[in-house]
């Protein structure tokens, strides 16, 4: 067994683990642990939504019509191109290839800031329709109740606020990964950073993945 | 059960090794497949099926998410752990739901108000 | 002899000195005493509005304090006690000391997380702090809307966003031990060799991180409502106050059990040292934590009984609601049974355990009262569920963690306390306890309803008992705070394993060396075996 | 009353010794464990109590059967707590047909109570014994809690919609009222009384009170707000008659059902476009702040007022609106969220 205890610490093996496998996998099991932390933490908004959804379908499908699906199709491509540069970048990880592993993290972050680019002309494309809820001057043409309208664009913008906060975090990360490699830390022994920093990044992607039909296809039809 | 239910962490660690790394074909596949499922999704919300409107579509968003996980998230080679991990979660958020519709499900019934 | 070796020896508390040692360790023994203090702190404060509450409510009238300020005190009461006090109670304090050194760990598996844990509580409790020097906030521990988004004029933001951030503290404790049972057991743990204390805090881990964003998610929905008059749970916009009690309860209900399974933890340990027997019905205990656990999210809805719920859920709650007890009834069952034939001493400690044993009885059956519907009717919101659950989390909890405080403290200071004075401390805890919240019950059944400022002067009597009560409490509690201070430079110095207790934690010396083993034991033998009695040193290595 | 101190609430209604009955049950189970933890923790305490230091721990063993036990026998006393509780639970929510109706609108901080032969009281609530009351209650601002502990009844009046409460007072005298649900400052000065009272005694109080019924203020409102312009009584224009709306199933333009119950008018005059009868157009304002919500279930009384005096049971329709395809039963949507 060992009995040593103190020995050196390095980044692949930090002094509280015996090995790098079990440092590894407790770093990966932590994370999908704090996945599932995420996913009740959008739940709470998916049962919100859920509940209001089924009490005023009609309402919501109208002010779903009027969410812009073009740019919502858009974005989710954006996002999944994103998820699959990350895959490689963590596949590059894998093989030790450290400048594929850079480059691929920078056009992961360039496609999650095209998302939020796409995302923010969207949100201020609202402020122009008047479909902001918290302003005097909301209106939804389509629908006499105002007031359930409201609720809609109340869950949209906490939802992909939400998602969007995520997005900014995610692209923090990446960009610190890319630093960290920049500077040699990883190995083919030692990339679980990347793995990680991966996970999350997908996860963000599912979430949205679900957003996306939620908010703009779903009885899409009942507004035309 | 994974067997790290079973034994200690220590004894348990030798059977993860590295896994096996996917080649660039599968990611680009699985790309492809999620880019069309996408443009189905979104042309089928454009036709109005009633109902199953909703079911295509979150049929639709279950699988692209399946297809994330699996690949791109190495589900495929994870421990039975992290799976077990994943549907809990899952499972957790069931349980929000339905147990929150068993109120707002019932509410009318009997006639009584409140 | 004994002092020269503690003093020589190398031990977590003598490793490095400063402050600056303290705020950035990554020992989990260390950020546990950071815990340890920053609870403290929190219990005085929350114990000092509860002072005032009982205060103001010895006389029918308002003499003592306004309306206003009287609110204030019992929600800032209620959220200092429930989030920044109990829930880090237990598992921050003594799970984040024990937890790794039962399993045979150096650490926790994330150390650095463990470190920001403490940091987000100290974030998150001086947004609370803020908010109450600046105001205050009178919502009311559960924050119903639409009084708390809409109505309420005082610092709910802030408070909001205060349990928000402690939210995370309790979510990266539960990450890290959930990881760490997983990851960092010794040769030869396994899973039903751990000691009952590591499968109640798994058990709790789970509910942190299953439950905690639940509720981070709906403060922040009330945070949005109340700044950007956004509607998700305004009647005026067709939204649901109820959903917002739902979301609520779903987290807090669990909350309950955050609460009380580590106490549970603790109780398993004390009573197997003090009556040198394995806990009867090892496996069945162990697997009552998990189903306490999985069942506790069953059940929130029996918070809305009279809320407008619809009939059905609340029958479904109400069925459900009995599943939860059956554990618990295991647990208690089980405790009582291990004493049968054992050989059982009176140290503090084991007195703390058989408080808590009949105290969380009372109150656990008392819940039964309340999970019944047609009888939750009469008493909901009145003083018999403020009397159900002062006596589940403190007649229970806070009894247990004085238990485990004193049966640890020899280990986690090198120092005994002195024990005259410890029995007479659980002795003042258990009759203030009494005095004060059963009195609770009666007048709960006679409609006293809660947060109630002013009463009608014929529910004085039982209120001045309740009072009276209070000041034994208080007295019950300051005792322990200046005998344990006093014990750290004068109390006897312990050795490794005072109690004779058997669990890897008294294997190594007291206080343990910053890698807690100077060598990582291989373990052979399942928890409390007393096959022989562990002896009373051993070898410092 | 006095100050001398009381163990159990008075039993003021027909309720109260069914929850007490279901207390003494809970009580008896509950010092039954009580005393037999306790006990068995003092006896093993003292007897199994460390003679020596040294003294060798006895091992034993788990006894499966006695594990079943104890968590058997618990969980069938438990079952009777909960199919009891429910029992009278349902009872407690079911108002009997032909209960006395008074509305109640809760407000930081104070009760209003409307009786329908036009009484209106705040604070107080003078009602006959032996007779089903029945409570229609609704918040103009936060959540409130209608609670008679001498009755053992209690329940939230939520903002927004409408929820029940009903009960049979047995003895004539004066009971507390207090609002159970915190809502803000005053929340403990938000309490009255409930005067019961003999059938006599009630119907000279009644007689000292105003001429007009609730529908009448309730017709008087109709008028004010202009709704017989639209809605006449002979049905023309193009605007449903109102006359047996009331426990009548109302066809919807999207294909639904409703039963036209309170919270359905109520939803009808301020939120209109909500559900749309089959055959009209969204035509009706909303007058949502036009009417208080003590307006609103004045005009509620004075629709009801509207049916032939034969229909009176509800949900015994002499006349719909529209043909009713089939009764909103289970399963309809809910038409009080
Ligand atoms: C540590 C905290 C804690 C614990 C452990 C519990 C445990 C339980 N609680 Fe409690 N509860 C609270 C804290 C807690 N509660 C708080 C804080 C509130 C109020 C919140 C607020 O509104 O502000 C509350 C309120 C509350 C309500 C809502 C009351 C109301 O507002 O009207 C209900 C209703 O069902 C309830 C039920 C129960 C039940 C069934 C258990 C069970 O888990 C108890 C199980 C234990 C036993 C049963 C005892 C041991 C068993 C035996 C000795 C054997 C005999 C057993 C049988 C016959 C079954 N609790
Ligand atoms: C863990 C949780 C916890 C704890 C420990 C307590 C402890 C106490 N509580 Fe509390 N209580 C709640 C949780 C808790 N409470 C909650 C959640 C509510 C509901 C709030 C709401 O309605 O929103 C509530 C409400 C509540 C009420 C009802 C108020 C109302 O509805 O109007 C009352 C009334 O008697 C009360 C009393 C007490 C008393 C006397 C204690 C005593 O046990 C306290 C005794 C302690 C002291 C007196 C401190 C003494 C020690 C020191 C001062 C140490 C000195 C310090 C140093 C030397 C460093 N509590
Ligand atoms: C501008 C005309 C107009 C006015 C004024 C008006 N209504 Fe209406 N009302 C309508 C129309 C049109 C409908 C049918 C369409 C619908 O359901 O909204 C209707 C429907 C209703 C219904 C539902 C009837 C049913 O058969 O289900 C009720 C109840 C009602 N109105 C009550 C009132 C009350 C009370 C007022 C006055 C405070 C009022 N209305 C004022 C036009 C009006
Ligand atoms: Cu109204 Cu409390
Ligand atoms: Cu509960």
């Amino acid at each position: 067994m060992d009995s040593e205890a103190h020995h050196l610490e390095t980044l692949a093996l930090r002094e509280q683990f015996d090995t790098e496998d079990q440092q590894k996998d407790a770093s990966t099991l932590g994370m999908w642990v704090f996945l599932i932390t995420e996913m009740m933490f959008f739940g709470g908004m998916f049962l919100a939504y859920t509940l209001y959804r089924s009490t005023y379908p009609q309402v919501f499908g109208v002010a779903s019509s009027s969410l812009n699906l073009p740019i919502g199709a858009t974005n989710t491509c954006v996002l999944l191109l994103s998820s699959f540069t990350m895959a490689m970048a963590v596949r590059s990880g894998q093989l030790g290839k450290k400048r594929a592993v850079i480059w691929f993290l920078i056009i992961t972050m360039l496609f999650g800031l095209t998302f939020l680019g796409i995302k923010a002309f969207e949100w201020t494309e609202k402020f122009q329709e008047h479909h902001v809820p918290a302003l005097a001057n909301f209106h939804l043409d389509g629908t006499p109740l105002q007031g359930q309208a409201k609720l809609f664009f109340s869950l949209y913008f906490a939802m992909t606020g939400l998602h969007a906060l995520h997005m900014v975090v995610g692209v923090g990360i990446v960009l610190f990964i890319i630093m960290e490699t920049a500077r040699n830390k990883y190995s083919p022994k030692y990339y679980t950073p990347i793995d990680i920093a991966g996970l999350y990044w997908h996860f963000v992607d599912v979430v949205w993945i679900f957003l996306f039909p939620l908010f703009y296809l779903i009885d899409r039809h009942i507004g035309r | 059960m994974d067997q790290h239910l079973e034994q200690s962490a220590h004894a348990g660690h030798a059977a993860h090794g590295e896994h096996p790394i996917d080649s660039v074909r599968t990611y680009a596949l699985v790309l492809v497949v999620l880019l069309c499922l996408t443009i189905a999704t979104a042309l089928v919300a454009t036709i109005d099926l009633g109902f199953f409107n909703i079911v295509v579509a979150l049929g639709i968003a279950v699988t692209k998410m399946m297809f994330v996980i699996w690949f791109f998230m190495h589900v495929r080679y994870s421990t039975t752990l992290t799976r077990l991990v994943m549907v809990s979660g899952v499972l957790w958020l069931i349980i929000l739901l339905t147990l929150a519709f068993a109120d707002f499900a019932t509410r009318g019934w009997l006639n009584v108000l409140g | 002899m004994e002092t020269a070796a503690v003093l020589e020896r190398e031990t977590y508390l003598n490793a490095s000195y400063g402050l600056k040692s303290w705020l950035l360790t990554k020992d989990h023994k260390r950020i546990a005493v950071l815990y340890f203090i920053t609870v403290s702190i929190f219990f005085a404060i929350g114990g000092a509005f509860a002072g005032l509450i009982r205060l103001e409510l010895l006389t029918p009238q308002a003499d003592l304090v306004s309306a206003e300020t009287y609110n204030k005190l019992f929600t800032m009461h209620g959220v200092i006690m429930v989030f920044f006090f109990l829930i880090p109670s237990i598992p921050a304090t003594l799970g984040n000391f024990f937890l790794p050194m039962m399993i045979g760990a150096r650490d926790l598996a994330f150390p650095r997380i463990n470190l920001l844990s403490w940091y987000l509580l100290i974030g998150g409790g001086a947004f609370a702090i803020f908010a109450m020097v600046s105001g205050g906030v009178d919502t009311g521990w559960t924050f119903y809307t639409p009084f708390s988004t809409s109505y309420s004029n005082s610092y709910v933001i802030a408070t909001a966003l205060g349990i928000f951030i402690a939210g995370f503290s309790s979510i990266l404790t539960g990450l890290n031990f959930v990881v760490t049972v997983h990851r960092m057991r010794a040769p030869g743990m396994t899973w039903f060799r751990m000691p009952l204390f590591v499968w109640a805090h798994y058990a709790t881990s789970l509910i942190q991180i299953l439950g905690t964003p639940v509720i981070a998610v709906t403060l922040l929905l009330v945070l949005c409502e109340r700044s950007f008059h956004i509607g998700i749970f305004d009647p005026a916009l067709g939204g649901d106050p109820i959903l917002f009690e739902h979301l609520f309860w779903f987290y807090s209900h669990p909350a309950v059990y955050i609460m009380v399974l580590p106490g549970m933890g603790v109780i398993n340990e004390i009573v197997s040292t003090y009556s040198r027997k394995p806990i009867y019905g090892y496996v069945f205990v162990a697997f009552s934590s998990m189903a306490i656990a999985v069942v506790g999210f069953l059940v929130w809805g029996h918070h809305l009984f009279v809320s407008g719920q619809s009939l059905y859920a609340g029958l479904v709650f109400s069925f459900l609601s009995y599943f939860v007890a059956i554990p618990s009834a295991v647990k208690v069952f089980n405790w009582t049974a291990t004493l049968y034939k054992g050989s059982i001493s009176f140290d503090t400690p084991m007195l703390y355990a058989f408080g808590f044993i009949g105290l969380f009885t009372i109150g656990g059956l008392t819940g039964l009262f309340v999970a019944s519907l047609g009888m939750d009717v009469h008493v909901h919101d009145t003083y018999f569920v403020i009397a159900h659950f002062h006596y589940v989390m403190v007649g229970g909890t806070i009894m247990a963690y004085l238990g485990g405080v004193h049966y640890w403290w020899p280990k986690m200071t090198g120092r005994m306390y002195p024990e005259d004075f410890a029995k007479l401390s659980a002795l003042l805890v258990f009759v203030g306890f009494n005095l004060t919240f059963f009195p609770q019950f009666i007048l709960g059944y006679l409609g006293m309803p809660r947060r109630y400022h002013v009463y009608p002067p014929e529910f004085q009597v039982l209120h001045v008992l309740s009072t009276a009560g209070a000041t034994v409490l208080a007295l019950g509690y300051i005792l322990p705070a200046i005998y344990f201070l006093w014990s750290l430079r004068y109390g006897k110095v312990a050795g490794s394993n005072p109690w004779r207790a058997t669990g890897l934690e008294w294997d190594t010396p007291s206080p343990p060396p910053t890698h807690n083993f100077d060598r990582i034991p291989v373990v052979t033998h399942g928890a409390y075996d007393y096959s022989h009695i562990p002896g009373e040193e051993i070898e410092v290595g | 009353m006095g100050t001398q101190l009381r163990l159990l609430p008075e039993q003021a209604s027909t309720i109260a010794p069914e929850v007490d009955h279901l207390a003494y049950y809970l009580l008896a189970v509950s010092i039954f464990f009580t005393v037999l933890i306790f006990g068995a923790v003092f006896y093993f305490a003292i007897r199994y109590r460390r003679r020596a230091d040294t003294e060798p721990p006895q091992p034993q063993h788990t006894g499966l059967a006695l594990e079943i036990a104890w968590s058997v026998i618990p969980f069938g006393l438990t079952m009777i707590m909960f199919g009891w509780g429910a029992e009278i639970f349902f009872k407690e929510r079911r108002p009997p047909d032909d209960a006395l109706q008074v509305y109640v609108v809760g407000k930081q901080w104070m009760w209003k109570l409307q009786h329908m032969e036009g009484q209106r009281e705040i604070n107080e609530l003078h009602i006959p014994i032996n007779r089903p009351i029945k409570l229609m209650m609704t918040s103009e601002d936060v959540i409130h809690d209608f609670f008679v502990p001498d009755f053992r009844v209690k329940q939230d009046v939520v903002p927004g919609r409408y929820t029940t409460e009903w009960f049979v007072a047995t003895k004539p005298g004066k009971y507390h009222l207090f609002c159970a649900q915190y809502c803000g400052t005053n929340h403990s000065a938000m309490t009255g009384w409930v005067y019961a009272m003999s059938p006599q005694d009630y119907q000279e109080w009644l007689a000292g009170g105003p001429t007009g019924s609730m529908a009448d203020a309730g017709a008087r409102l109709f008028d004010d707000l202009a709704c017989g312009n639209c809605h006449k009584p002979d049905g023309t224009g193009r605007c449903p008659n109102l006359t047996g709306l009331f426990g009548s199933t109302v066809m919807l333009a999207d294909g639904r059902t409703v039963k036209a119950d309170e919270a359905y008018i109520r939803e009808s005059i301020l939120n209109p476009p909500a559900k749309i009868v089959a055959g009209y157009q969204p035509l009706m304002p909303t007058f949502q702040g036009l009417v208080s919500e003590e307006g609103v279930v004045q005009l509620i009384e004075y629709i009801k007022s509207l049916n032939p005096p034969l229909g009176q049971a509800q949900g015994n329709p002499t006349q719909t609106t529209v043909p009713a395809r089939e009764p909103a039963a289970a399963g309809a949507p809910p038409a009080n969220r």
